[in-house]
């Protein structure tokens, strides 16, 4: 059994973060850990807790969160690319925390962090 | 609410039914344009052909079976559907769609019935 | 195995593919998932399989109705994938 | 002279969208008019009011609201679009309104509308 | 002219241009903007420069470093893809 | 912040200059490396050579001048840039770079350099 670090760079209207969440559920029910999954790029868009979908759709945003709850697996978000793209976990006047509490707010460093003590690092 | 022009509209569909949000979405265009009773051709080339398989099961992977609506495109009066014979055999892919109305057309025929549209849009 | 080459696109609409294929050695694999798994049917890869080990996941082949005929393609699931990303020495994600 | 409806499927953090913008501009500068832009797909993001970018770079979000506030070209945002990304206009207390006040809350009707009423229409 | 073509996408990469070269018309003229400038250098867009006018938008040539040395290809700034966009019936974008 | 583990990185750059926002992200993921003294190399290869190109004018399109960044590469101690020569010439572009320690290399040595790396990312 391996510890896994996981990097997410694609959005919650794109296919290919099911494939991430699933996988990272898998290495879970074999017995694997995952030490973390890092969101960058356009992945930080999967912290915004205003992402809606419609009932009949899985809601990316929400399964993650849901992840985390179950599992306690750290979701780091990188900051600086959620800012370009409207995040913010700012509670000043002009700005309106939007990032689910169930993702950690982290920097670039955390990557290195984390895909240095994982085992297997996966980019999905 | 109609507006009181009419125009033609072309929706090109270039990428695989899973590829980022864009079969979806350009499924709502067409059919918020017909629904707007504006004549609606919808066109399937490269990664696009794909869309048109019939047995292909979204929800297994997260995501909504918008390929059923393709059923029911005749409801929408949406009948001129196009899709590239070339696109398709290069990817060896079965001329059986999941819709009835398909046609299968040469890129010469392509290029001359998406020259009837008046707006194209790519998606 | 060396490096896992995890194929995320087509090779009929991107260059990915080509890019994994202008670098992989026989000691390495390539596993075909998402929009990827179209690749089944892609000349570059087919005429690669005598040589790399070429897997592709059974979920995304089913959800795009995709049937492999070809016996040189290995279908393996997601737990399968799971184990396969843990027994590669490092992967490398095209997408 | 022509009239213009323009259609914006890019992020603001797609060069792209940049691309765009400076297309808008250059219309109105050689006299054309622009009836509407329809932000849809990923270009919704544009509309966030807290993407946030470096000094030294422009910053997409601010340079569409400067546009609007300049020429009053409407911007036109699909909000079904845009809730699955994370967008929302309503004001209850689990929701923050984070669209800019410079973008008009508006539905694919309006895509038929605009295109349908201009003399020519891009997508870019 | 009938369509114009707007590629904006490098057929090194992907294959936009590929699709619009497959049903463009010699009434036609491509309009290459952002990375589907690069296609300056595509074989592809190169052997269909005596039959289809192409253009590429000078600012995004210079943003990338790029020199045109083939005189088929037309330069043409922002002002005059405007015109050209507004001389179309209209236009059809490959991205 | 370090830590007790140092593992080779490699960045792997597929995407042209203002393609999105890969190439910058990907710097940065680079650089942030490089600050937790982590070894990083640096390959270009697909779209990706487009980036090491002499002259861009990122701020005339509305972008941040991060290919200036590549030629501080040295202070961050990323010395280690692998350009694909194939990817190179099948774009006929000019052979001279941004950085001044880049490697012009095959794509078999492309491939063993790429093989030294414990983690890989590409963007």
């Amino acid at each position: 059994m391996s510890s896994f670090a996981l990097i997410v760079t694609t959005s919650p209207t794109d296919n290919k973060t099911y494939t991430a969440l699933t996988f990272a559920q898998q290495l879970l029910a074999d017995g694997h850990s995952i030490i973390g999954i890092f969101f960058y790029q356009d992945g930080v868009l999967n912290a915004n807790q205003y992402v809606q979908a419609p009932s009949d759709e899985v809601n990316l945003y929400q399964a993650w969160s849901t992840f985390q709850k179950q599992s306690a697996t750290p979701l780091h978000l990188c900051i600086t690319a959620g800012e370009r793209r409207g995040l913010t976990d700012s509670n000043e006047v002009a700005f309106s925390h939007n990032i689910d509490d169930h993702f950690t707010i982290s920097g670039l460093g955390e990557l290195v962090v984390l895909t240095c003590k994982a085992d297997k690092v996966i980019q999905l | 609410m109609m507006s009181d022009q009419v125009k033609k509209y072309a929706i090109v569909n270039t990428s695989a039914t899973f590829n980022k949000f864009n079969a979806k979405e350009a499924l709502d265009a067409a059919l918020i344009l017909a629904s707007y009773e504006m004549p609606v051709a919808l066109y399937f080339i490269g990664d696009g052909v794909y869309q048109a398989q019939k047995q292909q099961n979204a929800e297994s992977i997260g995501a909504k079976d918008f390929i059923a609506t393709f059923k029911a495109l005749g409801f929408y009066d949406i009948e001129d559907i196009y899709i590239s014979a070339d696109c398709l055999s290069q990817r060896q892919l079965a001329t059986e769609f999941a819709f009835t109305d398909a046609k299968l057309v040469s890129k010469e025929e392509f290029a001359v019935r998406l020259n009837q549209a008046d707006v194209i849009l790519t998606f | 195995m060396t490096i896992l080459h995890i194929v995320r696109s087509s090779a009929f609409n991107d260059n990915k593919l080509e890019l994994c294929l202008s670098i992989v050695t026989e000691h390495d694999s390539i596993f075909l998932i998402d929009d990827g798994v179209y690749n089944i049917a892609h000349p570059s890869l087919l005429k690669l399989l005598d040589r790399i080990e070429v897997f592709a996941l059974t979920e995304h082949t089913n959800a795009r109705a995709l049937n492999i005929d070809n016996k040189k393609i290995r279908t393996a699931d997601l737990s399968a994938f799971v184990a396969l990303t843990d027994n590669a020495e490092k992967t490398i994600t095209w997408q």
